[in-house]
């Protein structure tokens, strides 16, 4: 049985359904990145696959612009994080709940 | 081999992942997690990807989770996070249902078969010498525009991370808890 | 003569409006000789009318200007003068002008003096568009015209307070004035139909175009009209069931009284009838029930008139009872007997309600008959005056009353309607009893006014010669019957007696002077030497109560109308209105603000929560495109 | 000057927008002055108007956006002249009696807008453009009930907009409906109402058009059960936001039946005369009896505007021209009387800050020019001959009267109910004795208010006693409206029922 398209697609969807739990179960927000960056692998991975598998390097642009956002996304989010956590003492989603409505 | 190696690094990929998300210790997850994307990486060679993975391995495993490591010298890493997570049934549940039906799109027959290239012609050629060309006629808007947002983010990083941390500039410290802020004060 | 036609009509108008200037102005003693003499100048116009046609024998008519065109609905200010509408016109002008000097003696102490005049030559004027109009809805345009100027004189004391009934029965004049003006709605609604029956079907409201095309509606129809419009009839001419308003109509001042309430307005209706004759001739059966309609309000409120001792009252039901006679000649066909009446009526009722104008204002607006008596010493004139008319009231010999109240029973009794022969004949009766009552207990008698302390005087001089013209045509009238008939049956169809009844009319009018005579004698024998009250009688005597009472219908009006329709009004607007229709509004509101506040719950501000929402929410859609793609 | 409908239209806006910077102290002259020179316009507009001609006139014609058939398109036929003439008459009188010392800048200001779109709803062809002008004169009204209103002021407010707000939306769904349809019929768009008009539907869909549009135009009118917003919006409303809402907005309501659901579904709204007659019987009657149950004045006003607007709804759908014609009189018939009668309520209220009856009584004696003028408009309200009242009611009800001699007989209690709650409001306002010390001293009626009032006085008379100049151009479009329904009428009921005047039919 020769690995085809298939198999990575099944495995980046359950690495996204990792992630989409860890998105899901985690209130602290630091794990919320992390989870996050699982889903975006997920997505990465399933990219290159399809890229590969047609012959079209436009997967795998978009993954290196995933990668991009990826790093972007860490260097403003880490800044926010450091923020909330500086006036709020934690990084807890149960205790940043100011957007009650 | 290709297969061993697919089923190996899958086994391997999932199941740090699933230590990232669900560990209590931040270092774990974060070892974790960075453990997974180099071994993606290694999945990217095998689908011949050689530059995406090299980006991966430089990137992410590097550059990203590297900045993880030093912000999280600003939170006290060392102890186990306490969440009160939600009932883990809603979550399985969700996540659950979400990875069926997601592999059952994928595993389904006619997705493999139907995908149809866009732009074709470029197998076999040197990867990384391929998207270059690529990257830079085809995408190349994209990617100046990428390489702004790099330097924004950058920019911003900077700006959110260097404040001083005691006096903001903008009006954070205004409706803070006001313990929060004699703890501040008293460091 | 056109030109005498806008005189007649415009000259109450021009009074009126000269009136109205210093309507909120003191008394000006300029307005009312100013005012009486326009109408009379308008009298004056109507009489030469009336000659004229008598010498010609044609119609005058006139178009004024276009009013309503709508579709094919082309009405004209139009207005005809022709032998009925001349006699109308110059009755109508005659008590007017007689009213509008008397008048001048009866409100000349009161503020309101120019106000009064005023609405009274507004009254003339609205009455003459009534009468002369040559179309109906002109005839409504006056109809409507003389109800409002009813109400705005019923309740020209409009400042007097709601009393009970029980102190007063007619409660205030300003309830008097609305109940009078409402129950005119009610009927003039049925006019309204009757007028909207006549247009779909014939296509115009001109009388001589629809007497000229009665043929091509069926009978059915026919009917309808004629029943729509006797409706209206009976609205104004207050017949039985809408006839409570006539004797609350009496807190007017007297003057009002005696040209509205008596002479003009309430025969409006008897004039309808009778103007619509070539209608009425072809539904025999309707002309029945109008007949029977008429008779029995004729005995009905003649019972009423036996018992009060309200002055004005009493002649009100007497009103109410010759206007049955009237309705019921109408009916019978003899349409020329019915304008008979009622002009022979006008002339003796007006004269009696001025009389009784001065019997008020010597017992300084007492009306109780009891507390009067005695009173032919001091008002020698007026007794004389109201005992004529009285006599011309009961049909005696030679006055006007006799002739045409004869001439109505000879009608009954020719068309072989005993019944409302007998019912008449019996209400003939009544009516000699029920006037001379009140004539011997007002003048008869002992002086019972130094209880209330009135010290009675006459009336002024010119007052009396006021009403001297109708005392005369109430004398003389009878004798130009003749005449009268041959002059009006140009117009109306001739209406001959047969064989039979010509043999029989001596006997009939011995039989009817005898009835009468023998209620004057009853009258006085009773209370000629003095009033014994019977107070056990008055009041535990079901009968006596039953008509003092009015046989209860305004108490019965009260409870199964005013009240239940205040009532249902309340619930309609607190039960149905705010609480179901509101409500229904407000609870759909209500649905939206709860639905956003339930819903607000979900907006917690855990991002947890949301993203949890959010997951479910992907789940949804791919499965919604998964099934989609599957079933396709 | 033939684009004197666009003059009018800008006009009052532009001396709106100036009027921001209009000293404080000059403002009423300023607002009398341009409510005046509208209303001369709008004189003008009638003076320069061809009676014989029953199509529309000074019609102005710009494209705003082709690609959808959207344009300026502006006209004005005997329908809606007088209407427009009303509006710039009710602004004009309801400026000069303004008694509001508050922000009166803001006042007159706000009013110059809501005549900007009372005239736009009436002179649009365009239905886009009638669209906007109609959701736009909410605004105003907003502002007026909610700024300057009684102490339930907001809630009065947000009602009547969200309410007629709704309604409209549901028409506007019809719109672009119709819109649709026309551009699947004839392959162009075109939101033009006269291009409409050409269009045959078939009847299924008209029925779905016609209570569209009925939704929107019956919250307006109001009709039962649609109504409840009035009596808060008018019981809160000060007096100059109640004189206009009643004489003129509520008129947009019937109005709109005339100009869109007859013609433009002419099957459907005969197919619907039954259920239509109902709800306006139930108008008529109901909230007469509303109306007589009532304490306070102005609430009583409210509710007989509701019934009236009854016979209206009645005389429109009689499907004959004595029917529409004497509805469209009605509504200025009812545009004049309501409005005096909300003035004349105001009056009594600068005075005594209350407008509960109880309070009242024998005022006719302290007060006998006003109670003069309040009686006479109370008779032209319960439809007296030679007043205005009479004439619209009459041809409403004999119109009818060819549809259903038996619904209307019972419209026409309309007469007595009528008669029973105005009566007993000056039985206990004006008759009576002078019970209330409060009232002894109170003043007759000021020279402003005589302003107001006197030249209402004089309409009513005139138009009861020759409505001739009025009633013949009205008279002639609907004739023209009621030979197109005919014309397009595709069912034998609809072509039996629609009933074309003889002369109209010899001139074919």
């Amino acid at each position: 049985m020769t690995i085809g398209l298939t198999h990575y697609l099944v495995l980046s969807a359950i690495l996204f359904a990792v992630g989409l739990a860890g998105v899901l179960r985690r209130k602290n927000l630091l794990m919320l990145f992390f989870a996050t960056e699982i889903m975006l692998n997920a997505a990465n991975i399933a990219f290159a696959a399809i890229s590969t598998h047609i012959g079209d390097l436009s997967g795998q642009m978009f993954a290196l612009f995933i990668i991009a956002i990826a790093a972007s996304e860490v260097a403003v989010g880490l800044g926010l994080l450091i923020l909330i956590y500086k006036k709020y003492g934690t990084l807890d989603l149960d205790n940043l709940s100011i957007m009650k409505g | 081999m290709e297969t061993v190696a697919f089923y190996l690094f899958s086994i391997l990929i999932t199941g740090l992942f699933l230590v990232t998300a669900f560990s209590r210790n931040i270092l774990y997850a974060m070892s974790a997690l960075a453990a997974g994307m180099v071994l993606i990486s290694g999945l990217f060679f095998i689908m011949g990807a050689d530059f995406l993975g090299a980006v991966q391995l430089v990137v992410y495993s590097g550059a990203v989770m590297a900045l993880y490591a030093f912000g999280m010298m600003f939170f006290d890493a060392t102890r186990d996070v306490k969440e009160k997570n939600s009932p883990a049934g809603i979550v399985f549940l969700l996540s659950g249902i979400s990875a069926v039906i997601l592999v059952a799109i994928f595993a389904a027959p006619k997705i493999g078969e139907n995908i149809k290239a866009l732009v074709t012609g470029t197998k076999g050629a040197d990867n990384p010498h391929v998207i270059g060309e690529v990257l830079f006629t085809k995408y190349l808007v994209p990617f100046e525009v990428a390489a702004v947002m790099l330097l924004v983010a950058m920019i911003a990083g900077i700006v959110l991370a260097s404040k001083k941390m005691d006096e903001s500039l903008s009006e954070i410290y205004i409706d803070a808890d006001p313990e929060t802020v004699a703890k501040e004060e008293q460091k | 003569m056109e030109n005498l036609v806008y005189i007649a009509l415009f000259a109450p108008l021009v009074s009126s409006l000269f009136a109205a200037l210093f309507a909120q102005k003191p008394k000006i003693q300029l307005v009312g000789i100013v005012t009486s003499i326009l109408i009379g100048i308008s009298l004056l116009a109507s009489v030469t009318l009336l000659l004229d046609i008598h010498e010609s024998g044609k119609a005058v008519s006139v178009t004024l200007m276009d009013w309503i065109q709508a579709g094919d609905m082309d009405i004209k200010f139009g207005f005809t003068v022709d032998q009925v509408t001349a006699v109308m016109m110059s009755v109508v002008t005659l008590v007017s002008t007689v009213v509008h000097v008397y008048s001048n003696y009866y409100m000349e102490s009161d503020k309101s003096f120019n106000r009064f005049f005023s609405y009274l030559s507004a009254f003339v004027f609205s009455m003459m568009v009534l009468v002369m109009s040559d179309n109906f809805l002109g005839l409504f345009i006056g109809w409507e015209g003389v109800g409002v100027c009813s109400w705005l004189l019923i309740g020209f004391w409009y400042e007097r307070k709601d009393e009970t009934r029980d102190v007063n029965p007619s409660i205030s004049p300003s309830w008097a004035a609305n109940e009078a003006f409402i129950m005119n709605r009610i009927a003039d609604l049925g006019m309204l139909v009757g007028i909207f029956m006549i247009y779909w079907n014939l296509g115009t409201v001109k009388y001589s175009e629809v007497f000229a095309h009665l043929d091509q509606l069926s009978h059915g129809m026919l009917v309808g009209i004629g029943i729509a419009l006797f409706i209206g009839a009976m609205g104004k001419s207050a017949q039985f069931p809408l006839h409570t308003w006539l004797a609350d109509a009496m807190e007017g001042p007297t003057p009002v009284s005696a040209l509205i309430h008596a002479a003009t307005m309430v025969t409006a209706g008897v004039y309808l009838v009778i103007r619509a004759n070539p209608l009425y001739s072809q539904i025999p059966e309707v002309g029945y029930f109008i007949a029977v309609v008429g008779t029995f309000v004729a005995i009905f409120a003649a019972s009423m008139a036996l018992v009060n001792r309200d002055l004005k009252r009493v002649i009100a039901y007497s009103t109410l009872s010759q206007l049955g006679y009237m309705f019921a000649a109408a009916g019978l066909g003899a349409y020329w007997v019915a304008l008979f009446h009622l002009a022979a009526h006008a002339f003796f009722k007006a004269l009696l309600f001025i009389g009784a104008g001065n019997v008020m204002h010597a017992m300084h607006d007492e009306l109780d008959m009891f507390k009067m008596g005695g009173l032919k010493k001091q008002m020698g004139w007026t007794f004389f005056y109201m005992g004529l008319a009285s006599l011309a009231l009961s049909g005696i010999y030679p006055l006007a009353g006799f002739f045409s109240k004869d001439t109505i029973l000879e009608v009954a009794f020719n068309e072989h309607t005993y019944g409302i022969w007998f019912t008449l004949w019996l209400t003939a009766g009544l009516t000699a009893f029920y006037s001379f009552r009140q004539v011997f207990l007002v003048f008869f008698g002992d002086e019972r006014y130094h209880e209330i302390g009135a010290h009675p005087h006459e009336a002024k001089a010119y007052a009396l010669w006021a009403m001297a013209p109708l005392a005369i045509l109430a004398v003389i009238f009878g004798f130009y019957k003749e005449d009268f008939v041959e002059f009006v049956t140009k117009l109306l169809p001739a209406y001959e007696m047969s064989e039979h009844t010509h043999h029989m009319v001596w006997i009939l009018t011995l039989v009817t002077t005898a009835i009468a005579l023998t209620g004057i004698i009853v009258a006085f024998i009773k209370y000629s030497k003095g009033l014994k009250r019977d107070l056990n009688f008055e009041q535990n005597n079901k009968l006596y109560k039953l008509l003092y009472n009015q046989y209860y219908i305004p108490v019965l009006y009260e409870k199964a109308f005013a009240k239940p329709y205040k009532e249902l009004s309340d619930i309609a607007w607190q039960e149905i209105d705010m609480q179901v229709v509101d409500a229904t509004v407000d609870g759909i509101a209500k649905a939206v603000e709860t639905t956003g506040d339930v819903s607000r719950r979900a907006q917690n501000g855990n991002l947890s929560t949301y993203l949890k929402w959010m997951a479910a929410g992907l789940i949804f859609v791919t499965l919604i495109t998964v099934i989609s793609v599957v079933i396709k | 000057m033939s684009n004197i409908l666009s003059v009018l239209i800008f006009f009052p806006l532009i001396a709106g927008v100036f009027g921001f910077f209009v000293n404080k102290n000059s403002i009423r002259v300023y607002g009398i002055v341009v409510a005046a020179a509208e209303f001369l316009l709008s004189l003008w507009l009638w003076m320069s108007f061809d009676t014989t001609d029953a199509g529309m006139q000074f019609v102005e014609k710009i494209s705003l956006i082709p690609e959808f058939g959207i344009s300026y398109y502006l006209g004005v036929d005997g329908i809606s002249l007088f209407i427009v003439i009303l509006s710039t008459l009710m602004t004009l009188l309801g400026i000069v009696a303004l008694s509001i010392k508050e922000d009166l800048k803001n006042m007159i200001i706000t009013l110059l807008f809501l005549e900007v779109a009372m005239i736009g709803v009436f002179v649009s062809l365009d239905v886009i453009l009638f669209y906007i002008f109609w959701e736009f004169s909410l605004v105003p009204m907003l502002y007026i009930i909610g700024a300057w209103g009684g102490p339930k002021k907001l809630y009065a407010a947000i009602k009547f907009f969200i309410y007629t707000f709704a309604g409209s939306l549901v028409m506007l769904v019809g719109i672009l409906y119709l819109a649709y349809i026309y551009h699947a019929t004839t392959g162009v768009w075109s939101f033009s109402l006269t291009d409409w008009y050409g269009l045959l539907l078939p009847t299924d869909v008209q029925t779905i058009l016609f209570w569209a549009f009925f939704l929107g135009f019956a919250i307006k009118v109001p009709m039962f059960p649609f109504h409840t917003w009035l009596p808060y919006a008018h019981g809160q409303a000060p007096t100059v936001g109640s004189v206009i809402l009643a004489a003129v907005l509520l008129k947009m309501g019937s109005y709109g039946f005339v100009r869109f659901s007859l013609p433009l579904f002419p099957d459907a709204s005969v197919a619907f005369i039954l259920p239509i007659a109902i709800l306006a019987i139930i108008m008529i009657i109901y909230t007469a009896m509303v109306a007589y149950a009532q304490k306070d004045m102005k609430q009583v006003i409210a509710y007989s505007s509701i019934s009236h607007m009854g016979v209206i709804i009645l005389g429109t759908f009689a499907m004959n021209v004595e029917g529409i014609s004497g509805s469209i009189f009605q509504m200025l018939s009812h545009g004049i009387v309501s409005g005096a009668l909300f003035m004349l309520v105001g009056v009594i209220y600068d005075r005594r800050h209350t407008k509960l009856m109880s309070e009242f009584g024998g005022l006719a004696k302290v007060m006998p020019t006003y109670a003069t003028i309040f009686v006479v408009m109370t008779m032209a309200s319960v439809g007296l001959p030679l007043t205005i009242g009479f004439i619209g009611e009459y041809l409403s009800l004999a119109g009818f009267f060819k549809v259903s001699p038996i619904m209307t007989i019972l419209a026409g209690t309309s007469i007595i109910v009528g008669a029973v709650y105005m009566l007993s409001v000056v039985k206990k306002s004006f008759f009576g004795p002078l019970a209330n010390p409060e009232n002894e001293k109170l003043k007759d009626l000021d020279s402003k208010e005589l302003w107001a009032l006197v030249p209402l006085v004089a309409i009513v008379i005139w138009l009861g006693v020759y409505p001739k100049p009025v009633l013949e151009p009205i008279d002639n479009s609907t004739k023209a409206l009621v030979q197109l329904m005919h014309k397009k009428a595709q069912t034998d009921k609809a072509k039996k029922i629609i009933l074309v005047s003889k002369d109209a039919k010899e001139a074919k």
